[in-house]
């Protein structure tokens, strides 16, 4: 440890929101434990800390979305217990949940403006509400018919829209958990507008990132959370890049690039290719993409949200047919019909959606881990229990998957450990390649490096890894190669020395070719 | 390390085939406690209530509901449901005497019994496979879906035979009605191996597993290779299947089979029975032994309810405070 | 943004098709009243129109409060015998005044909605199963209520009374122009009032809605209400119109209805919901036995009820198929 | 109304339900007998719901038929419809269930009602039962559709035969919904719960022939001991006279076919009818069963 995990230095002004010794625990998981968390008046607060540290659920115990085990809140002076969203909002508070919280039938004024609708005689006026959605929208530079259902716009536009939205309710405190995860450069730009005239009409913000150089860019003042601890809380200039990323992993950084837990080889120069990829197309979300993997290699997936990249791993496990484009494996042209085809055919494919595409919640770890072995674990449609059992406590043993016993719901396990299980289904599998896409997203930190190491071991071991990540460190440090998409279009591939942060991020900005590329205005500093 | 299935580790824990018999035992307590509360009531403040009489009487009775409530386990696990049941059981019922009393078959009775066992119950099952083709292929919701059969199966059932009731004495036939293979009833024998069967079916076969999968979660289970169609294909197909073998026992009971009748409402009983058993509706779990109980404990009351000579409108309201009541504390139950 | 520009055109489509799948049940509506009209001598008196909506008006009803119901993802199993219930009530309160008897009735399907809200929305069973019981319930209290008696005669002197259901207001009948205006009001409440965009914002996303500040409990609540009292607004007119409480009507109303929903083009998803293609629907399926009443007035074939249903299912069949078509079309932009 | 003599007549039948042998067979009967006279026969059928029937009746006024026999579901509802008929010029028989006389008058509303008396059909059984009970005094009654008005003046006219005989008893009355499986399920509870009942009064044929076989699945023999009683006179039942399995039915014959056509073609030559025309119904007796077999429906 370098910075200390005192108590915080008292801030400039008094305080608007004091959060002390949060608890908060879900069925696996403890996610809060004695979490604190103080901001002053019109300050704008970066809330900062690896995935699964306690951010997110942080805000929900504020904001009344859950029931807190302990603490106190203070806001205003008052203590408060919101009991519901509803009473937070109506208490002053305004927050951008991190899952983008919007209902996608509804139209996008509606979506700005549920729940507090302008009536008159108890009324819904219409074209006020629309020409005040459409002003909103406009002030954040974005021109659309806010009259057409909000699932039609794209992720980046939904979380414009949840902004103004945010805004729009004036709130002493507007709470932003991970806005910018989608938008690019131009749009973030506009957001740290908002947030400044906000500041300037003494409105306190609390911002939720990953990206540093946002964090010192807008905030006055940091709190940094680790596995649900409170671990540093100053003044944003009073602390270093490099500290901050250490009071976030907990360990000093020796070496560069030991933020995470890949083990990099350099991949064998003449990888034998074992998946193909090219120009395939798929409504108006892929339009020409392209990716090879060799065995052994991990090859990275990077872009901005809706970049496409889910959707071309759906192309390539048969879960969506392409419109054109072409698809060897294992050196035949192959068009898998369906997810059981590539499966027979020796791939997997751990979806970023846990929740919704992963798990089998009212399934036991046991079930969820052999879902899809079923078939080989079985004589006459009768399952084997004894070999059933044998491979569940192997990979319960191999992967160190914290649960009670094999007969657990899944639902009861944390993030971590639901991922591994996930990730044990299609290990049992012995595939020839593995699609992980977001294979860490919303896991913590411990589990967190263990599955990044587990996915170098596999490469090496001969496994194909075409690995889809928001997170720059894990393309950087585990990938051979990382082919970035841009509105579904491959537009670069790096190699080697060319994936650095800087170039990862112009190609999946901008969509430039590494050559033409001109400098990043601020290069990263994390790893100097 | 990679996954290849090298038998390496450690000794497998013994009967890791899932939780046992006794732990299932222990999701369903709620209905199972409700049971016995019945029985204890009875027992104390109904005349006559101990004796094996009772129990034939109760058993026979609702074998037939238990029987459909076993598909509608499977439908519901997958998250579906099927209120063409009692209609199909018509269509079943109807088809059976049709056959064993065609002149075709008088020189060779015994073909004629056998095809009317046969050709009934897969005639059910082949609308049960148009149900499924109406969820999975042309993409109805299932409440839809089967409401298509529930209004047009008993159409077609009456439109058979014009309406009119046919009545039989064909001891070979209406065995599986009115037999009794040491002292049990025929059809309480063969309800008890089907729940059997089911149970067996959902804690050990992959189908089984599949179908909870489906259920629990239909996008994961795709990605996982899971058939999604062809399961739900199969459970609408089953429940159909024993809506026919229902249909058949409802008419060898009365010797007689009468399409307006036979299966009347069986669907409301069949799903209610599931519900108390602790399954929910939403899919991805199968409570086989919670049916059973469930089904036992609407049986019981409306028993009750009879003997005590509660007057039927008033028997409905408690039948309806029951229901709620015990579906509620299986939900209590199992959020803790 | 390419990619936005592209799925803004497919909005549009997305609005283009809901329209056309309002308008397609609208057209096969239209096209059955040609048909009839064409066919058979007597189909467009006004005197067969009145008799047409006297009795459909009911379903209209519970078909408008079950789209409310479907809009928030739910279902309710009870209305069918909620008519039977309210009618009974309106007739044994009819003595005390044609509007006590109204009120009476329309509180009495309230109170049953009531209560399917409170177990749906607070002690979380689902909507199927709690409201599967309380069609057992109400039709218990029905016939309890009536002391088993097939029907509880109203007071026939109450002219005011027997005047709901079989009076004409405009040369238009009564029970049509309850209907119509329930269905302004319902079209009004969804398009314009904070409580009908908030139903189908709970469709569309029960958590993001809670998450947005949204009381999901009340709004489920005043779902179930509403269906619960247009169901007594509809015991009513069938106590009023048959001049007797009727507690062994309404059997299988409620699948009547929700396949009026359906037909109309609604997901039983919820999220979203047409108060128009609904009574559209209603009045699709009503038609149906309409039809085939003249048809075998015609004599050409006598169709027995047995083949009426075969008929109505294999409609149902058709129209469902059509509309989930178009929604799929819709879902696939 | 008048109604024209002519050679052939449109005549309407509004049916109330379609669901039991007995309506099927009336149903029939007054087929057969349209066609017998070259009429047509414009049918409906209710399923149950009088409220459909109102709209069925309506759509026969809509396409103006000649005349209209209606079975009314129930004693109020149809009066207005009946009264609609009066205004259109079409006059209406009312068969086998009557309308409330307060709300509509015979030979002014309608012309008359041809039928049979349920409660009288109810004291006959009753009645039968005091002379014949030889000392079986425990009763189940298996009541009809809860609310239907056969169930409850079947009901009636046997209770209060009953009442007066303080020496019976009736030990369970419960619905079984007038139809066969029900009533057999009904009957099995009831001889469980009352192992002291030895007399069955079903309110119909069916119901009968299920606690027949009920009681067979008690062990018990049916007609020796434990007496049954019934209603309706179908053939299966009589059978069942014939051979001792049920000890008396009254007949309720839903054979209108030729007393309404006869009524209607008397009534266009002008006429005048009683308030109501009540079938000849006879009694099945061990005695009478066999004789009467082939006639039974
Ligand atoms: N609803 C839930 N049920 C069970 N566990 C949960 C739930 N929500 C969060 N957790 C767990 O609590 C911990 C903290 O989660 P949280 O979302 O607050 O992290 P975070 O800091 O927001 O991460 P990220 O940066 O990915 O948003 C994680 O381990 C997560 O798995
Ligand atoms: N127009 C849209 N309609 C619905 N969802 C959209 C749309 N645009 C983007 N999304 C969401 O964002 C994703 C965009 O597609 P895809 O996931 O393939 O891109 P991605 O780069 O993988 O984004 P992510 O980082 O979310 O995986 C979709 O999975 C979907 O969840
Ligand atoms: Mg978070
Ligand atoms: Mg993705």
């Amino acid at each position: 440890m370098t910075a200390p995990t005192s108590a915080p230095p008292a801030p400039s002004g008094p305080l608007l929101l004091d959060m002390q010794h949060i608890q908060k625990a879900f069925a696996g998981v403890t996610a809060l434990d004695n979490a604190s968390l103080g901001v002053a008046a019109g300050e704008v607060h970066a809330l900062i800390g690896q995935n699964g540290a306690g951010k997110s659920t942080m805000i929900k115990v504020l904001t009344g979305a859950y029931r807190r085990d302990g603490g106190s809140i203070t806001f205003a002076g008052q203590p408060v217990d919101f009991a519901s969203p509803l009473a937070a909002q109506r208490g002053g508070i305004a927050t951008i949940y991190q899952e983008v919280n919007l209902v996608p039938l509804r139209t996008v004024a509606e979506n700005i403006f549920l729940g507090r609708e302008p009536r008159k005689w108890g009324l819904i006026q219409w074209p006020a509400m629309n020409a005040e959605a459409a002003r909103l929208l406009t002030e954040l530079g974005i021109q659309l018919d806010v009259k057409e259902p909000l699932g039609s716009f794209s992720t980046a536009i939904q979380q414009m829209v949840a902004l103004a939205r945010a805004v729009s309710i004036n709130a002493r405190l507007v709470i932003m958990d991970e806005p910018t995860s989608s938008l690019n450069e131009r749009e973030v730009e506009t957001l740290f507008g908002v947030i400044r005239g906000l500041k300037a009409r003494g409105v306190s913000v609390i911002f939720v990132s990953h990206r540093l150089d946002e964090l010192y860019a807008v905030c006055d003042r940091i709190t940094v959370m680790r596995d649900g601890r409170t671990v540093y809380a100053g003044d944003m200039q009073g602390i270093s890049r490099l500290q901050l990323v250490e009071q976030m992993l907990g360990r000093e950084i020796k070496n560069a690039g030991a933020q995470t837990g890949f083990v990099k080889h350099k991949g064998s120069a003449g990888a034998k290719p074992l998946l193909g990829v090219g120009g395939v197309v798929r409504g108006t979300r892929l339009q020409g993409a392209s990716v090879e993997v060799g065995e052994g290699e991990v090859v990275g997936l990077a872009g901005l949200l809706g970049s496409g990249r889910s959707e071309l791993a759906r192309v390539i496990f048969g879960a969506d047919q392409p419109d054109a484009g072409e698809l060897r494996f294992g050196g035949q042209p192959v068009q898998f019909r369906s997810p059981s085809d590539a499966i027979k055919a020796g791939l997997g494919f751990c979806s970023e959606d846990r929740k919704a595409e992963g798990i089998v919640p009212e399934l036991s770890v046991r079930e969820n881990l052999t879902l899809a072995l079923l078939p080989r674990l079985s004589r006459a449609g009768v399952v084997d229990n004894r070999q059933q059992a044998e491979i569940v406590e192997r990979f319960v043993a191999s992967l160190g998957i914290k649960t009670s016993n094999p007969d657990q719901p899944i639902r009861e396990l944390s993030g971590g450990n639901q991922q591994k299980v996930l990730l044990a289904r299609w290990l049992a599998m012995n595939p020839k390649l593995l699609i992980l896409d977001e294979p860490t997203r919303g896991i913590d930190v411990g589990a967190k490096a263990e599955i990044q190491r587990l996915i170098g071991e596999l490469a090496q071991e001969g496994l194909g890894v075409l690995m889809i990540s928001s997170e720059l460190e894990e393309l950087i440090e585990g990938c051979q190669h990382v082919t970035v998409l841009h509105d579904g279009k491959t537009v670069a591939n790096l190699a080697g020395d060319e994936i650095s942060e800087a170039q990862l991020l112009h190609a999946m900005a901008q969509g430039l070719e590494p050559e033409d590329m001109p400098r990043p205005p601020t290069p990263p500093q994390v790893r100097a | 390390m990679s996954g290849e299935i090298n038998t390496a580790a450690r000794p497998a824990r013994s009967g890791s085939g899932g939780q046992g018999l006794l732990a299932d035992l222990k999701q369903v307590l709620p209905s199972i406690l409700i049971l016995l509360a019945l029985l204890i009531f009875n027992a104390f403040f109904t005349p006559y209530f101990l004796s094996v009489q009772t129990l034939n009487v109760n058993l026979t009775q609702v074998a037939t509901i238990i029987i459909v409530a076993m598909g509608m386990t499977l439908v519901i696990a997958t998250g579906g449901v099927d209120l063409s049941v009692g209609s199909l059981m018509a269509i079943s019922g109807v088809l059976a005497p049709l056959i064993f009393l065609n002149p075709a078959f008088a020189s060779l009775q015994g073909l004629g019994i056998a095809l009317a066992f046969v050709v009934p119950v897969l005639v059910a099952g082949a609308f049960g496979v148009l149900n499924g083709l109406f969820v999975t292929r042309l993409k109805l919701q299932p409440i839809v879906a089967t409401l298509v059969l529930y209004i047009a199966g008993r159409g077609i059932a009456q439109v058979i035979t014009n309406g009119q009731l046919q009545s039989f004495t064909t001891p070979a036939f209406t065995y599986i009605g009115l037999g009794r293979p040491f002292g049990v009833p025929f059809q309480v024998i063969l309800m008890l191996i089907i729940v059997a069967l089911t149970y067996w079916v959902v804690k050990r076969t992959v189908f089984g597993r599949y179908v909870l999968a489906v259920g629990g979660n239909e996008t994961a289970a795709g990605l996982s290779g899971v058939p999604v169609s062809r399961v739900k294909l199969a459970v609408y197909a089953i429940s159909g299947l024993l809506a026919g073998i229902a249909g058949l026992i409802v008419i060898a009971i009365n010797s007689s089979s009468d399409a307006n009748q036979v299966g009347q409402g069986m669907e409301l009983d069949a799903i209610a029975a599931v519900a108390v058993g602790g399954t929910l509706l939403s899919g991805g779990r199968a409570q086989v032994l919670g049916t059973l109980f469930g089904a036992l404990i609407i049986q019981l009351i409306r028993f009750t309810l009879l003997a005590k000579g509660v007057p039927d409108a008033a028997a409905l309201v408690v039948k309806a405070a029951i229901i709620v009541i015990a579906v509620a504390l299986q939900q209590r139950r199992r959020r803790e | 943004m390419l990619s936005t520009n592209a799925k803004a055109d497919r909005a549009k489509r997305t609005r283009l098709l809901s329209t056309l799948s309002q308008y397609g049940v609208l057209a096969a509506l239209i096209l059955l009243i040609v048909f009839g009209a064409l066919r058979y001598t007597g189909f467009m008196s006004e005197y067969n129109f009145s008799t047409f909506l006297r009795y459909n008006a009911m379903f209209g009803l519970i078909s408008l409060g079950m789209c409310f119901v479907i809009m928030t993802g739910g279902i309710d199993l009870s209305v069918g015998s909620v008519v039977a219930m309210s009618s009974v009530v309106a007739a044994l309160l009819s003595p005390y005044g044609a509007f006590t008897a109204l009120l009476g009735a329309v509180l009495a399907g309230a109170l049953v909605g009531l209560l399917n809200g409170w177990i749906i929305a607070r002690l979380g069973i689902q909507p199927f199963i709690t409201t599967l019981a309380t069609l057992l319930g109400a039709r218990g209290l029905a016939l309890l209520l009536a002391r088993n008696q097939g029907g509880v005669g109203v007071d026939t002197s109450n002219t005011v009374f027997t005047w709901f259901g079989q009076g004409d207001l405009l040369r238009l009948p009564v029970p049509g122009v309850m209907m119509i205006v329930a269905f302004v009001l319902g079209a009004v409440a969804l398009r314009a009032t904070p409580f009908g965009r908030h139903a189908l914002a709970i469709g569309g996303g029960e958590d993001a809605s809670k998450l947005m500040g949204l009381n999901v409990g009340r709004i489920k609540l005043g779902v179930y209400v509403l269906s619960g009292a247009l169901a007594g607004l509809a015991g009513l007119i069938l106590a009023s119109q048959l001049g007797a409480g009727q507690p062994t009507e309404g059997l299988g109303w409620e699948l009547s209805a929700i396949a009026s929903v359906v037909v109309g083009g609604t997901l039983l998803t919820g999220g979203t919901g047409s108060v128009w293609s609904t009574l559209v629907g209603a009045m699709l399926l009503g038609l149906i036995f309409n039809i085939l009443n003249f048809e075998n007035g015609k004599g050409i074939i006598s169709l027995s009820p047995y083949w009426q249903s075969v008929i109505r299912g294999g409609f149902l069949l058709l129209v469902v198929v059509l509309q989930s078509r178009l929604a799929r079309q819709k879902g696939r932009s | 109304p008048k109604l024209a003599v002519k050679a052939t007549y449109r005549v309407g039948f509004a049916q109330t339900e379609s669901n039991n042998p007995w309506r099927i067979a009336q149903t029939k009967s007054m087929q057969d007998e349209a066609k017998k006279l070259g009429y047509q026969l414009v049918y409906t059928d209710a399923a149950g719901s009088t409220a459909k029937q109102v709209a069925d009746v309506r759509s026969m006024i809509a396409q103006k038929v000649d005349a209209i026999f209606l079975s009314p579901r129930e004693d109020k509802p149809l009066a207005p419809v009946v009264a609609e008929a009066r205004k259109a010029g079409i006059p209406v028989i009312l068969l086998d269930r009557n309308i409330d006389p307060a709300l509509s008058k015979a030979g002014t509303d309608y012309v008359t009602f041809v039928g049979s008396d349920f409660i009288k059909e109810g004291q006959r059984v009753g009645d039968w039962l005091v002379k014949n009970a030889g000392g079986k005094t425990n009763i189940i009654e298996l009541e009809g559709t809860v609310g239907a008005s056969p169930a409850n003046d079947r009901k009636k006219g046997f209770d209060d035969v009953m009442a007066k005989n303080p020496k019976f008893k009736i030990v369970a009355s419960q619905s079984g919904d007038f139809a066969r499986d029900t009533g057999r399920q009904v009957a099995q509870t009831l001889l469980q719960a009352h192992p002291e009942a030895n007399v069955i009064y079903a309110h119909n044929d069916e119901m009968a022939i299920g606690a027949v076989s009920a009681i067979q699945a008690a062990g018990k023999v049916p007609g020796k001991d434990i007496l049954v009683l019934s209603i309706d006179g179908g053939k299966e039942a009589v059978q069942m006279v014939v051979d001792g399995k049920i000890n008396y039915v009254v007949e309720c014959n839903p054979r209108f076919g030729p007393e309404a056509f006869k009524t209607l073609k008397s009534y266009a030559a002008g006429k005048k009818f009683p308030a109501k025309i009540i079938n000849a119904d006879r009694d099945y007796t061990p005695q009478s069963a066999k004789a009467g077999l082939a006639s039974a429906y």
